[in-house]
C-alpha cells in the first residue's frame, strides 16, 4: 500500500517563549510519511507530538510558538515557506486535523451541517445547496442521520461530536490526516467504535494518516510505523513489528513495562523511574539519561544521534551505536 | 423557547413587586412633614393636620403601601407633586421619552466605539495597537461623566460654539450628553470585548476553523466575535442602566427636560412622591430592559435553551 | 466477615428532567484486605457509589455495613470516628489539593483535626508519611502548582493514609496520570496495600489497570451491577453481554494478539426515569421479551454473579 | 525547576503576587499614585498651602500662577488646597463605602454560595430586586432619603453597590466548591466553618480583591457624581464633586475652577483601575511563574 513520501518533516525544530523561559517543544525532529500509510506518534504528554501536527498545518499560536528551524515538504514544497494565502488552500483540503476534545472542537454557535459545509465551500466551487447535500452525505458516511446536522453541538454526544469532526475533516477528500488523540477523550466502548470507522474510511480513501496517541493498545491496532517521541525528540522509529517486537530503546521499553498486560498475569509493573524532564532545562547529553536503567558516563554529555540498527529501525541510543562493540 | 420566555416574564413580576416596596419604604421613612413641604413653613397646626388626613398620611403604612400599588398599578397613576400639585405620571410621560433618548443613542454610540476598539486590541495583543486601546479604554472608564459632560460644553459649546450647550431639539442637541456618557460605556465595553475575545480566541473550535484553511477574518468575526457576544450582550443590558443613570445627571448639565432633571428638583424641594415616581418608572425601565436581553441571550445562544433544560450540577447534588 | 457490606444501595438525583438514577440497587461485600475494582463508562454511577459508600453523598435507600455495624445512617460525632476508617484518593491530582496550602499542611490538616498529636508528633508523622509516599522531605513546603500530577497524587495518598484508614476508596486515582506515572503509583499503591492491609475499592475506567490491581471486579451499567467475580475469570469468561463488549474493545499493546471485536450499537442512554428492564437491552445483540423485566443479580457460578436473563444463551 | 527552590514562609503567596505586580508598569505607576494621594490627604495641613476656607476676596477667580498653582475660586480659595483637603473626603467615601458593600455582600453571597438551596434562592432573588434599580439610581434614591452628609453618603453608596459584590462572591464561591478539595476536606471530616475560612475563603477571594480595588475607585466617582447633583457631601465642604458643582456656574469664563477638581477625580480612578488589572493578572493562577 505504502507508496512514495508525501510529507516529510526534516529537523523541526520549535520553541515557545513563556516570560525569561524558553520551552524547547520539538528539537531537531525528521520523519517521512508515506502514501496510503499511517505514522503512529507516540509520548506522553508534553512530548512535543501535537505541536509537531500543528506545525505541519501551519496553526501554531504564534506568539508564543515559534518555528526555529527545519523544513516540511509537500508536493515539493517546502510549506513553512509558503505564504498565508497558499497555506490555507493545504488547510482542510491537502491535510485535514482531528483534535482530542470533540466536547470545544466544534463551535457551539453554529450548526454542525454548517460546519461542515463551512470546508467544503472553502475550498470547492460549489453552491450553497451543494455544499449542504454534501455535508448530509458526510455525515451519513460517519453514522449519523443526515437531517441531524440542522442541530447545534451541544445536542450531540461525545462520541457524535467526534465522528462530526471526523466528516468536517473528511469532507474534501485529504491525501493526509492529522489525527490528535482523537479517541482519548471518549469511552472505550465508544472509542471502538470510532476506531473501526476511522480505520474503513482510512482504507477505502487511501488517506494518509499521523496518528497521535500515548495508547499503545491504539498503535497496534491503527499504525504501519511508528515514531516514539520523548522530550521533543524522536527516541525510536520503525516498522510497528520493529517497535513491538524489536524494542530498542531503553524509554520504549519503560512504556511497555509500565503497561498491565491484560492477557498474562502481571505481578509488578516495572515503571521508568522518575518524571519527564522540565522542556526548559532539558538535560545534556542524551535526554533520558536520567531516568535510563543503563545510562553510563556517555549519555550524560554525549549528544545521541539515531542509529539505524536494521534497514528503517531508527534508535536514539548509544548502546545501539554500531561503532561501539558491545 | 415560549417555555423560557414566559418563565422569564413571570420571575419579572416579583422583583416589580419587589422594587415598588424598596422604593416606598425608602420614601415612608424619609425624615420631614410633606404637609409642611406642600404649606409652607406658616401653616397652622390645624391645617397641616388636615392636609396629613386629607393625603391620607395618617394610615397605616400597609393601608398606604396598598393605596399606592392599586394607583401605580391599576390606575397608572404616580399621584400629584406636593410642589405644584401636577400629575406625576403626565410629567413623567412627557419627559421619559427624551431620557430614554438620551440613554438608548449613548448606548449605542458606546457599542460603536467600545466593540472595534476591544477587538483591535484582542486580534492584536502585546502591540501597539492592544496598549493604546487599552490605555484609551481605561482613560475612558476612569473619567467622570458629568466631568466629561462640563468640559465638552465648556469647549464645543462655550469656546468654539459649534453646538448648543443646552436644551432640548434637534440632533445636535443629544451630541455632547450622549457623548459625555458614552465614553465611560465605550471604555467598559472596549475592556470586556476585548477580554472575552481573547477568552474565545484560545479556545479549540478556533483552532478547528483555522485547520479548515479559513481566513484570519472570517475566523475572528464570524467564529470568535459570535461566541464572545454573550458576555457583551449581558454587559451592553447592564449598561443601559447605567445610562439611564448617566442621563439623569447628564440633563441636569445640559438642561434637557427628561426625568433626570425632574427628580433632581424633586430632590431639592423635598417633593417625595416625584423622585419616588421617578425611581419607580426607570427601575421598570430597566428591568423590562433586563427581561429583553435575557431573551434576545435565548436567541444569540443555542444553549441557553439547554441550559435551562438540562440538569443543573447544584440541584443534582442536593436531591 | 466482611469489611464492608453493601445493600441495595440506592442514590438518586432529583433533576430538572427527572429523576436520576446514578446507583441503582447495588449489593456487593469486600472482604479484608482485598481490592475490589469497579469498572463502567462516563456516567455509570461507579464513582456516586463510592462517594455514597463514605458518606460524601446521602444514600436515597438500602444499607450498608462496615465492620458488620449499620452505618445507613449515623450521627456527626460517629461519622468522625468513621472516616477515620474510611478515606478516599481522588482522580484529579489538580483539584484535589487546596492550592493555597503547602504539601506538608495538606498532610497535616486530618491529625490536626483530630488533635491526638502534640505540635512535634504531627511534624514527625508528616515527616513519615512523606516518606512512605515517596515524597522527598525537602518537597515539605512546596505548593501543589509547584509539583507534577504524580506527586500530587502521592499527596493526596498521603493525606487519606494519614488517619490510618483500613478502606480507601480510590475514584480513578490514575486516570489524568501518563503511563509511566500511572505504573509508579500503582505500584506504590500495591506496596501500601500489602504494608498495612488496606482494603480499596478501585473506580476506573480502565480495564488493565483494574485487572492488574484488583482481586474481584464488579462491572456497572447504568447505576446498576451487571456482573461481578475474581478479577481472572471475569477476563476469561466475561458472560454479561456488556462485559464481553467492554472487554473486547480494549485495544491490545500487542501486534499479534488477535482479539475478536463486538461493536455495540448506540451509545449509552440517560439514567433520568429509566425503565424497569434491562437497561443494556436497547443496544445488546441477544435482548429479547425477557429483557424487559427486571434483572437479578444471580450467582452464576460460585462466586461469579451476573444481572443477565439470558446468561446461558450467551455463555453458550 | 521551581520545586528546587526553597519557600520558608508562609506569606510567600503575598510576595509572589507583589513580585509579579511589580512587573506591570501600569500597576505600579496606580498604586504609586494612589499611594501618594493617600499620603497627601492624611498630611493635608503641612502640605496645602492655603487653608480650604481661607477666603482672599482681592484675588477671586484667579488662574493658576506660582502663588496659587491650581488657581483661586469664586470665593478666592486656592484650589490647590482644596484638592489637598478634598481628597480626605473623597478618599474615606472611596474606601469607606466599598467596606460596607463588600462585608455585607460578600457575607451575603458567601452564605448563599456555601449552603445553596432554600437559602441561596431566598437571598438571590431579594438581590434581583435590588437589582432591578441601576446601581446610580439606588445610590441617589437612599441619599436622597437619608439627606446629605459624608456618613450618609457611605451609606447610600456602599448599600446600593451590595448586590454585586454577592453575586460575585457567591459565583466565586460556588465554583470553588465545585473542586474536589473540598470533598477531600469533607471526607477528613472538616466542619462547615472550617471549610468555609481555610479552604474555600481563601481561594475564592482574588476575584473579590480586584473588585475591591476598582470598586473604591467607581464610589468616589460615585459620591463625587452625588454632591454634584446636590446629595453626599455639601459645599463648602472640600469635595471634588462639590468643588465642581460650585464651580459649574463659571465654566465659561474660568474653566480652572472646574478642570482641576475633574482631574483630581480622573486620576484617581484611573490608578485605582490599573492597580486593579494589574492585580487581577497578578493573581491570575493560570498565569502562576
Amino acid at each position: 500500500m505504502s507508496g512514495e513520501s508525501l510529507i516529510s518533516v526534516k529537523d523541526l525544530v520549535v520553541e515557545y517563549t513563556s516570560g525569561e523561559d524558553v520551552v524547547h517543544a520539538v528539537n531537531g525532529v525528521s520523519f517521512e510519511l508515506n502514501a496510503g500509510e499511517t505514522l503512529g506518534l507516540v509520548g506522553e504528554t508534553g512530548a512535543g507530538k501535537t505541536t509537531i501536527a500543528k506545525s505541519i498545518l501551519g496553526i501554531l499560536p504564534d506568539p508564543p510558538a515559534k518555528i526555529r528551524g527545519g523544513e516540511i515538504f509537500m508536493d515539493g514544497k517546502n510549506m513553512l515557506k509558503l505564504s498565508q494565502k497558499e497555506m490555507r488552500k493545504v488547510r482542510g483540503n491537502k491535510i485535514a486535523m482531528i483534535f482530542q476534545d470533540p466536547m470545544t472542537a466544534l463551535n457551539p454557535m453554529f450548526v454542525v451541517g454548517d460546519q461542515i459545509a463551512e470546508v467544503i465551500r472553502l475550498h470547492e466551487k460549489i453552491s450553497k445547496a451543494g455544499a449542504a447535500k454534501k455535508s448530509m452525505e458526510l455525515l451519513e458516511m460517519v453514522g449519523i442521520p443526515g437531517e441531524r446536522g440542522r442541530e447545534y453541538p451541544h445536542q450531540f454526544s461525545g462520541g457524535m461530536k467526534q465522528r462530526v469532526v471526523i466528516a468536517m475533516a473528511l469532507a474534501c477528500n485529504p491525501q493526509v490526516l492529522l489525527a490528535d488523540e482523537p479517541t482519548t477523550a471518549l469511552d472505550v466502548t465508544i472509542q471502538a467504535q470510532v476506531l473501526e470507522m476511522m480505520m474503513r474510511l482510512r482504507d477505502q480513501r487511501g488517506t494518509s494518516m499521523l496518528m497521535i496517541t500515548h495508547d499503545l493498545g491504539i498503535v497496534a491496532e491503527v499504525c504501519d510505523k511508528v515514531a516514539v517521541i520523548y522530550a521533543g525528540e524522536i527516541v525510536e522509529m520503525g516498522t510497528k513489528e520493529h517497535i513491538f517486537d524489536f524494542t530498542s530503546h531503553p524509554y520504549t521499553e519503560g512504556l511497555f513495562g509500565s503497561l498491565p498486560n491484560l492477557n498474562t498475569k502481571t505481578k509488578r509493573l516495572k515503571p521508568i523511574p522518575g518524571m519527564m524532564p522540565n522542556p526548559s532545562s532539558l538535560p545534556a547529553g542524551c535526554k533520558f539519561h536520567p531516568r535510563c536503567p543503563y545510562a553510563t558516563e556517555a549519555c550524560k554529555t554525549e549528544t545521541v544521534p539515531l542509529f539505524e540498527t536494521e534497514p528503517g529501525h531508527l534508535v536514539r541510543c548509544l548502546r545501539r551505536d554500531p561503532r561501539q562493540v558491545r | 423557547m415560549l417555555r423560557y420566555v414566559l418563565k422569564r416574564i413571570l420571575m419579572f413580576i416579583p422583583i416589580i413587586l419587589g422594587v415598588t416596596i424598596f422604593v416606598f419604604t425608602l420614601l415612608y421613612f424619609t425624615p420631614g412633614d410633606p404637609a409642611q413641604v406642600i404649606l409652607g413653613s406658616d401653616a397652622t397646626e390645624e391645617e397641616l393636620e388636615a392636609c396629613r388626613e386629607e393625603l391620607g398620611l395618617n394610615d397605616s403604612y400597609l393601608e398606604r403601601f396598598a393605596r399606592y400599588c392599586s394607583d401605580v398599578f391599576l390606575h397608572g397613576n404616580l399621584g400629584e407633586s406636593y410642589i405644584n400639585g401636577r400629575s406625576i405620571s403626565e410629567e413623567v410621560a412627557s419627559r421619559m421619552p427624551k431620557t430614554f433618548t438620551v440613554a438608548l443613542v449613548s448606548v449605542i454610540l458606546a457599542v460603536c466605539i467600545g466593540m472595534p476598539l476591544g477587538i483591535i486590541s484582542a486580534t492584536n495583543q502585546y502591540t501597539w495597537k492592544d496598549n493604546t486601546a487599552i490605555v484609551l479604554a481605561l482613560l475612558g472608564v476612569s473619567m467622570p461623566g458629568f466631568w466629561v459632560g462640563l468640559m465638552l460644553s465648556l469647549v464645543f459649546a462655550l469656546k468654539l460654539g459649534l453646538l448648543p450647550p443646552s436644551g432640548w431639539g434637534g440632533i445636535e442637541y443629544l451630541i455632547l450628553p450622549c457623548v459625555s456618557i458614552a465614553l465611560s460605556g465605550a471604555g467598559s465595553i472596549a475592556r470586556q470585548t476585548r477580554s472575552s475575545m481573547l477568552e474565545v480566541i484560545r479556545q479549540d473550535y478556533i483552532t478547528t476553523a483555522r485547520a479548515k484553511g479559513q481566513t484570519e477574518r472570517k475566523v475572528i468575526y464570524v467564529h470568535a466575535l459570535r461566541n464572545a457576544l454573550i458576555p457583551i450582550v449581558t454587559q451592553v443590558g447592564t449598561m443601559l442602566g447605567i445610562q439611564l443613570s448617566g442621563a439623569i445627571v447628564a440633563e441636569s448639565i445640559f438642561s434637557i427636560p427628561g426625568i433626570g432633571t425632574y427628580m433632581v428638583s424633586g430632590i431639592k424641594n423635598r417633593d417625595y412622591p416625584v423622585v419616588q415616581g421617578s425611581v419607580l418608572v426607570v427601575a421598570i425601565i430597566f428591568s423590562i430592559v433586563m427581561l429583553l436581553v435575557d431573551v434576545a441571550y435565548a436567541f444569540v445562544d443555542p444553549r441557553i435553551k439547554a441550559q435551562y433544560a438540562a440538569p443543573k450540577k447544584r440541584t443534582a447534588k442536593e436531591a | 466477615m466482611a469489611l464492608l457490606e453493601v445493600q441495595n444501595l440506592k442514590k438518586y438525583f432529583k433533576t430538572p428532567r427527572g429523576i436520576l438514577h446514578a446507583v441503582d440497587d447495588v449489593t456487593f461485600s469486600l472482604e479484608e484486605g482485598k481490592t475490589l475494582g469497579v469498572v463502567g463508562e462516563s456516567g455509570c454511577g461507579k464513582s456516586t457509589l463510592g462517594r455514597t459508600i463514605l458518606h460524601l453523598l446521602d444514600s436515597t435507600g438500602g444499607k450498608i455495613f462496615f465492620k458488620g455495624e449499620d452505618i445507613t445512617v449515623v450521627s456527626r460525632n460517629k461519622l468522625g470516628e468513621l472516616r477515620e476508617d474510611m478515606q478516599i484518593i481522588f482522580q484529579d491530582p489538580f483539584s484535589s489539593l487546596n492550592p493555597r496550602f503547602s504539601v506538608s499542611q495538606t498532610i497535616r490538616e486530618p491529625l490536626e483535626l483530630r488533635g491526638r498529636l502534640s505540635k512535634a508528633e504531627m511534624e514527625e508523622e508528616v515527616d513519615r508519611l512523606m516518606e512512605v509516599v515517596g515524597l522527598a522531605p525537602r518537597l515539605r513546603n512546596s505548593y501543589p502548582h509547584e509539583l507534577d500530577g504524580g506527586r500530587r497524587q502521592r499527596i493526596g495518598i498521603a493525606r487519606a493514609l494519614a488517619l490510618k484508614p483500613k478502606f480507601i476508596v480510590c475514584d480513578e486515582p490514575v486516570s489524568a496520570l501518563d503511563v509511566s506515572i500511572q505504573a509508579q503509583i500503582l505500584n506504590l499503591m500495591l506496596d501500601l496495600q500489602e504494608k498495612n492491609g488496606l482494603t480499596y475499592m478501585f473506580v476506573t475506567h480502565d480495564l488493565s489497570v483494574v485487572k492488574y490491581i484488583s482481586d474481584e471486579i464488579a462491572v456497572m451499567y447504568l447505576g446498576q451491577m451487571v456482573e461481578k467475580c475474581e478479577s481472572d475469570r471475569l477476563f476469561e469468561r466475561p458472560i454479561h453481554p456488556y462485559t464481553q463488549a467492554l472487554l473486547s474493545a480494549i485495544p491490545i499493546p500487542d501486534i499479534h494478539a488477535q482479539n475478536k471485536r463486538i461493536l455495540l450499537k448506540g451509545e449509552i442512554t440517560s439514567p433520568i426515569n429509566p425503565k424497569p428492564g434491562c437497561r443494556f437491552a436497547a443496544r445488546c445483540a441477544y435482548a429479547t421479551e425477557k429483557c424487559r423485566e427486571p434483572q437479578e443479580l444471580r450467582e452464576w457460578e460460585p462466586g461469579h454473579f451476573v444481572a443477565c436473563c439470558r446468561a446461558e444463551e450467551v455463555s453458550a | 525547576m521551581a520545586t528546587e527552590r526553597k519557600k520558608a514562609k508562609k506569606n510567600s503567596r503575598f510576595w509572589e503576587v507583589m513580585r509579579r505586580l511589580r512587573k506591570n508598569r501600569l500597576a505600579m505607576a496606580g498604586l504609586v499614585f494612589l499611594l501618594l494621594m493617600i499620603l497627601i490627604s492624611i498630611f493635608a495641613p503641612l502640605i496645602a498651602p492655603y487653608g480650604y476656607e481661607t477666603q482672599d476676596l482681592y484675588n477671586m477667580f484667579a488662574l493658576p500662577s506660582a502663588e496659587h498653582p491650581f488657581g483661586t475660586d469664586n470665593l478666592g480659595r486656592d484650589i490647590f488646597s482644596r484638592i489637598i483637603y478634598g481628597g480626605r473626603a473623597s478618599l474615606t467615601i472611596g474606601f469607606a463605602s466599598v467596606a460596607v458593600s463588600a462585608v455585607f455582600g460578600m457575607t451575603l453571597g458567601a452564605i448563599a454560595g456555601y449552603y445553596g438551596g432554600k437559602v441561596d434562592m431566598v437571598i438571590m432573588r431579594v438581590l434581583d430586586v435590588f437589582q432591578a434599580v441601576p446601581a446610580i439610581l439606588m445610590s441617589i434614591a437612599i441619599s436622597a432619603t437619608l439627606g446629605p452628609g459624608l456618613v450618609n453618603a457611605i451609606l447610600a453608596i456602599g448599600l446600593s453597590t451590595i448586590p454585586g459584590y454577592s453575586r460575585m462572591t457567591r459565583a466565586s464561591f460556588m465554583s470553588v466548591q465545585g473542586m474536589e478539595y473540598i470533598e477531600a476536606a469533607r471526607a477528613i471530616h472538616c466542619g462547615d466553618r472550617r471549610i468555609m475560612l481555610k479552604h474555600v475563603l481563601p481561594n475564592a477571594v482574588s476575584p473579590m480583591i480586584v473588585q475591591m480595588t476598582m470598586g473604591v475607585g467607581s464610589c468616589i466617582s460615585v459620591a463625587a457624581m452625588l454632591s454634584f447633583i446636590g446629595l453626599g457631601v455639601q459645599p463648602p465642604s472640600p469635595e471634588w464633586g462639590a468643588m465642581l458643582s460650585a464651580g459649574r456656574n463659571y465654566i465659561r469664563d474660568y474653566w480652572h475652577i472646574v478642570l482641576f477638581p475633574g482631574l483630581a477625580i480622573m486620576l484617581t480612578v484611573l490608578s485605582l483601575n490599573m492597580l486593579g488589572d494589574g492585580l487581577r493578572d497578578a493573581l491570575d493562577p493560570r498565569l502562576k511563574n
